[in-house]
């Protein structure tokens, strides 16, 4: 490699390339059956990046669709069904089977024994378990594309999902039903893990923040999913058997299940975008080589948003017909709900004061979710205020805001941990050069399809329209030529990770200089992770005050002979 | 063709252009929140790279007076907002006394508009300028909302309730009409057009649409053709015999006792309720025996009923 | 069914995985508190909305009902002793216990669907035989009550097959393992216990 | 065996509650009714939590981890019907 495109994050110290004295978990078997059959977290995180990676593409062939329709007002790529089809399992797929699952299921998992000195989770069949679980539910989902999909949006809405559709609603009903086991089971394992296995001295003040994202992260699954499963059974059922619970030509109430939907719906976005929070507190420090700057509000903030997440529901339902006393309420918990997202925000960007920053592919990853989080998060913010949420609710206003966030910001922070922790995984180093081009062209490509659809959204364009008015063609093209950008940034590191799987340099066990106890053990870790109980007396992002001439060190004890 | 970018669409009420100014001050604020995000780290990142020579000693760790600051003045400036556009937002949810009330019958997919006057409409919403319209609306089959991005108003509508919006419009001209809830198929066709016109035009446009006769007059017709003579009495004076039926007369807008000795307000919604779903609410002293009219009657055939009986007087006779 | 010796790789001590193990059960409940919670959401949701949804509930068998609360109510605490029973070594005793605990689960199974029986003979089932339902808000009653027991009646058995994996180890009652499976079994028919307590109420005795 | 008492007297309570919500269910206690039927649930509940279930002698985290279902089921009711209870009091 020319210099260029050697990191200076990286440490220079040369790594024999020979195999490992003590055998890797990639090295524990290579049978079909040592993958399917593992209990190890580490393969298990492998098997949901598959899993996920997959869906992913589904989902983004669903988007190409729809972006491709788009160009031209008329209906000519697609009939208006096929058009409502494409966008519901774009939503379906993108939320329950990659945006839920991306980060916690992959690098959750992968992480989180190792960032808390663990040798596993505290259920490592559960946690298998959980992964079949998913498969089965994305068996489902499949099974309805070729059923002909489904035409209700992801939010299923009464009676339309119940009574009117002509789409295989049952069918999708059942994949996130099934799917919603699987979150429920990783939730259980990961807070039964964070509080009975941290190792010693890994005490609560010294958990890295990326396992207090996951926690606070594993109790909205578990606490929101359940509404979730229920809901969805009710609608089932009325669905099938003409039951009748939500449908007002039999007295029921179509607000109701408004209400229990986002009851889950609505944490669900914190399930997506607490862990890239997590994962962009340690890019951030470990970019800047310094300590967080005020550790316990960035902390307490991710505890804060899981739970006053689960208060602002309503802001969902402005216009729904709910009683106006509910919204003002709702609008004000929204508020309060904004004021410890702000916080992250602003002491991701202090801990840069006086660091010593290398700008890389992951920080530029994580640069990435912070600019279009704070503008995804703050156009959130407009539309808590009830009067311009009337005008702004269902258009693409809020398609592009809720885009900045999950896609813009989780999607960005899903590639940077990719990048940071793929030395970690596979034990290989990629061309840096490359991550930096793919993560700028992600950030343009995707600014270029959604900004403009906030000036749609502003002028009176809805949400979910095939055909749309003359006007606003030169936005919808701007937008498809931004996605078409976007789609070529996404497919981008597949192929210079690929590429390093084969022909990369050996990473050794701490490339970055950093801190957390994953970076103690040999890249990629052996099947028990550590070799001996880890002890850890310092606290988290301990990075020498001397900057990067200090000795680098980790939260693990010295005193220790390992 | 210039690309209609920063620039703010039409304004055809007062209330739009409370919330356009709303809109732009928020995007003010969002500019003044997001700034110290962008600039600071723009500069850190410029000032503190790796290789360069900077001051990097006494590094903060954190400060509790700068975390107070950053949450709580934000918050306070948001607040003021909160109190500013709930306020909007009550009201555009309080329509006055004197508004004319339009029935909205919205259903897979297309809108239908019936005037007091008894004027039909498909698909296009004629208004006179400067007078407040409410629009009474419900749905036939799945939620719909109407929404008028020029008054910048918009309102789910559901089925077998009433859901309301209202407006002046002060502006004459052609405005779009569009459907904002998913609702199947057609859904992004399912629009049509809000023409304001000046009184005169209004008045010249209706009768010249032509209305065989008023609402109430359609729903007093109705009203025999469906026999509810038989158990209301032929003037809905309430009947003896052969099965006791509440009287209609004068029953708008009043209190009604029910048989679990509560009470309910006879508005639209109980009016409704009383013949789609008539167990719902049953008036204290009477038999369940009315049978739901749910599957006989369409929701304009329920408005026309609604409004003979609001014509038969009552507490709020308009 | 892993015993004494089996502490996994992952736990420091076995008292630890214990722990784990009794935590994680908590933690299962409480999503199963929210499940039904989305019922009861609807129960009281319809409730509000219509003045005379309770009167329906006027035709409930609500003696059967309370004799499968009576029912529930002991297993119960026949459960809770077993669990006491093992912990003090009394295998045989706890034997017993779980038997009779397993014997009223069946009771109240039994009982319930006679009751399903009864209600079709009355013309009372939504759909399958309805000539008794008068109007929509009655129906809309007996359609959540038939979803809500349903789902209470497949809770039950699930927690009959979790207690009746108990019997057959049951001569190593003794170890400490057994005593905390049999621990959180107990825990799952305890919540099942605590749905009924509030379902009783919502179906059967609001006139 | 030294909790057997406790569990005696609890089930004992448990069925004497059942007998007062049968009874209670019956008498004309008009819109009052509900709010009776459901504190006598409550009741029952926590004697099933707290003795049955063992809570009396756990740890604060285990406490946690049960009652958090019933605390999210609450913010649930409470938001929800904070809508469903004061819809069109603005009129029609």
């Amino acid at each position: 490699m020319s210099p260029s495109q050697v990191n200076p994050r990286m440490s220079q110290e040369a790594v024999p390339d020979t195999p490992e004295e003590r055998r890797s978990y990639l090295a524990e078997g290579h049978s079909l059956r040592s993958w399917l059959l593992t209990t190890d977290h580490k393969r298990i995180a492998i098997l949901f990046m598959v899993a996920i990676t997959f869906f992913f593409f589904c989902g983004g062939v669903a988007a190409a669709l729809i972006r491709l329709d788009l160009l031209t007002p008329a209906p000519d790529l697609m009939s208006n069904d096929g058009y409502n089809r494409a966008f519901s399992l774009h939503g379906i797929i993108m939320v329950w089977f990659f945006l839920i699952p991306s980060i916690p299921t992959t690098f959750g998992n992968f992480l989180l024994p190792l960032m808390i000195g663990a040798k596993d989770l505290a259920f490592p069949r559960l946690n298998l378990a959980s992964w079949y679980i998913f498969v089965l539910g994305g068996l489902f989902t499949l099974i309805t594309v070729v059923a002909g999909g489904v035409d209700t949006g992801w939010t299923f809405y009464t009676p339309f999902s119940s009574t009117y559709s002509n789409g295989a609603v049952f069918l999708a009903i059942t994949a996130v039903f099934i799917s919603g086991f699987s979150s429920i089971l990783t939730g259980i394992n990961f807070i039964v893990t964070v509080h009975k296995l941290r190792c010693p001295g890994m005490t609560w003040g010294r958990l890295p923040l990326f396992v207090w994202s996951i926690y606070t992260t594993a109790i909205i699954f578990v606490l929101a999913t359940p509404v979730l499963t229920i809901t969805l059974v009710l609608v089932a059922l009325e669905r099938v058997f003409g039951l009748g619970i939500f449908d007002p030509a039999l007295g029921g109430d179509p607000i109701l299940f408004q209400h229990l939907f986002w009851f889950y719906s609505h944490p669900a976005v914190y399930i997506m975008v607490l862990p890239a929070m997590g994962v962009v507190s340690e890019l951030i420090t470990n970019a800047a080589h310094k300590q967080i700057f005020g550790y316990w509000f960035v902390a307490g903030s991710a505890i804060a948003i899981g739970v006053i997440g689960f208060m602002v529901w309503g802001h969902h339902m402005f216009v729904s017909g709910q009683s106006p006393y509910a919204s003002a309420i709702f609008s004000f918990l929204s508020i309060v709900v904004a004021v410890p997202s702000a916080i992250k925000v602003y002491n991701w960007t202090a801990t840069l004061h006086k660091g010593e920053i290398v700008i890389d592919g992951p920080l530029l990853y994580a640069l990435g979710f912070i600019g279009l989080f704070t503008i995804g998060g703050l156009t959130g913010v407009m539309l808590a205020m009830i009067a311009a949420d009337v005008h702004l609710t269902d258009t693409y206003f809020v398609v592009a805001h809720f885009h900045f966030i999950m896609v813009g910001g989780s999607v960005s922070a899903y590639f940077g941990a990719l990048h940071f922790w793929w030395p970690k995984i596979t034990g290989r180093l990629y061309n840096d050069m490359w991550a930096r081009l793919a993560a700028l062209l992600i950030f343009f490509g995707f600014v270029m399809t959604f900004a403009p659809q906030f000036v749609m959204g502003y002028e009176g364009m809805p949400r979910r329209y095939h055909v749309y008015p003359q006007v606003f063609q030169p936005l919808m093209v701007m937008s498809s030529v931004g996605s078409s950008v976007l789609a070529v940034a996404y497919v981008l590191p597949f192929f210079y990770l690929f590429w390093s799987l084969r022909y990369g340099k050996p990473a050794g066990p701490n490339p970055w200089g950093a801190t957390g106890l994953e970076w103690t053990t040999p890249s990629p870790p052996p099947k028990d992770n550590f070799e001996t109980v880890p002890v850890v007396d310092k606290e988290a992002y301990c990075y020498p005050e001397q900057g990067r001439a200090g000795e680098p060190q980790t939260q693990q004890a010295e005193s220790v002979d390992a | 063709m210039t690309l209609p970018v920063f620039f703010i669409p039409v304004e055809a009420s007062a209330h739009a252009g409370q919330v356009d100014l709303l809109i732009w001050t928020l995007a003010l604020l969002v500019a003044l929140l997001a700034a110290p995000v962008f600039v600071l780290s723009a500069i850190y990142l410029l000032r503190f790279r790796y290789g360069r020579r900077a001051d990097r000693s006494k590094a903060q760790r954190g400060s509790v007076w700068l975390e107070v600051s950053w949450s709580v003045i934000p918050f306070l400036l948001v607040m003021g907002f909160y109190v500013w556009s709930t306020k909007l937002f009550f009201e555009q949810q309080s329509p006055p006394d004197d508004a004319m009330t339009i029935n909205v019958v919205a259903k897979q997919w297309m809108w239908k508009f019936q005037h007091p006057s008894g004027t039909r409409e498909i698909n296009e919403l004629h208004v006179p300028l400067g007078k407040p319209i409410r629009l009474t609306m419900t749905s036939q089959d799945v939620i719909h909302s109407l929404y008028l991005p020029a008054l910048r108003i918009k309102q789910d509508v559901l089925p077998g309730r009433y859901t309301q919006e209202w407006f002046v419009a002060d502006k004459t001209g052609v405005f779009p009409l569009r459907c904002a809830e998913f609702c199947g198929t057609d859904h992004s066709v399912m629009g049509g057009r809000l023409i304001v016109q000046t009184p005169a035009d209004f008045a010249r446009w209706q009768a010249q649409a032509g209305a065989d006769r008023s609402l109430a007059a359609s729903g007093r017709e109705l009203f025999d053709r469906l026999g509810c003579a038989g158990c209301h009495g032929s003037n809905a004076q309430g009947s003896e015999s052969p099965i006791r039926a509440p009287p209609l007369v004068g029953l708008y807008g009043r209190p009604v006792p029910l048989s679990d000795g509560t009470f309910a307000k006879a508005d639209d919604q109980y009016i409704h309720d009383s013949i789609m779903l008539p167990n719902k609410q049953i008036a204290a002293g009477y038999e369940p025996r009315m049978p739901p009219f749910g599957n006989v009657l369409d929701e304009e055939q329920v408005a026309q009923l609604e409004a003979y009986i609001r014509s038969l007087g009552g507490k709020e006779d308009k | 069914m892993p015993d004494a010796r089996a502490v996994q790789p992952q736990f420091p001590t076995l008292e630890r995985q214990n722990d784990a193990d009794h935590f994680g059960m908590l933690l299962f409940l409480s999503t199963e508190v929210l499940i039904f919670g989305g019922v009861f959401a609807v129960a009281f949701t319809l409730r509000a909305e219509h003045a005379d949804y309770a009167q329906a509930s006027k035709q409930m068998h609500y003696w059967i009902g309370g004799i499968n609360t009576g029912v529930l109510l002991t297993s119960s605490a026949l459960v809770a002793l077993m669990v006491e029973a093992v912990r003090a070594g009394r295998a045989k005793l706890a034997g017993w216990l779980l038997g009779g605990t397993i014997a009223l689960g069946l009771v109240f199974l039994a009982l319930k669907f006679t009751e399903y029986a009864l209600e079709y003979r009355d013309g009372v089932v939504p759909i399958l035989s309805d000539a008794n339902l008068h109007g929509g808000v009655e129906r809309l009653f007996m359609d959540l009550y038939f979803v809500a027991t349903g789902l209470h009646a497949l809770h039950v058995t699930v927690g009959l097959c979790l207690l009746g994996s108990l019997l057959w180890p049951f001569g190593r009652a003794r170890r400490e393992r057994t005593a905390v499976f049999a621990g959180n079994a107990a825990l799952y028919w305890h919540l099942v216990d605590i749905v009924w307590v509030f379902l009783y109420p919502t179906l059967y005795l609001a006139r | 065996m030294k909790n057997v008492r406790p569990i005696l007297y609890a089930w004992f309570a448990l069925l004497t509650l059942l007998a007062l919500t049968i009874g209670a269910s019956f008498a004309p206690l008009g819109p009052v009714l509900p709010f009776v039927s459901y504190a006598i649930a409550i009741a029952k509940t926590v004697l099933i939590i707290w003795l049955f279930m063992e809570m009396k002698t756990r740890d604060g985290l285990q406490r946690i981890a049960l009652g958090v279902g019933f605390a999210w089921l609450f913010i649930l009711l409470l938001l929800s019907f904070a809508d469903i209870l004061t819809r069109g009091w603005l009129g029609a």
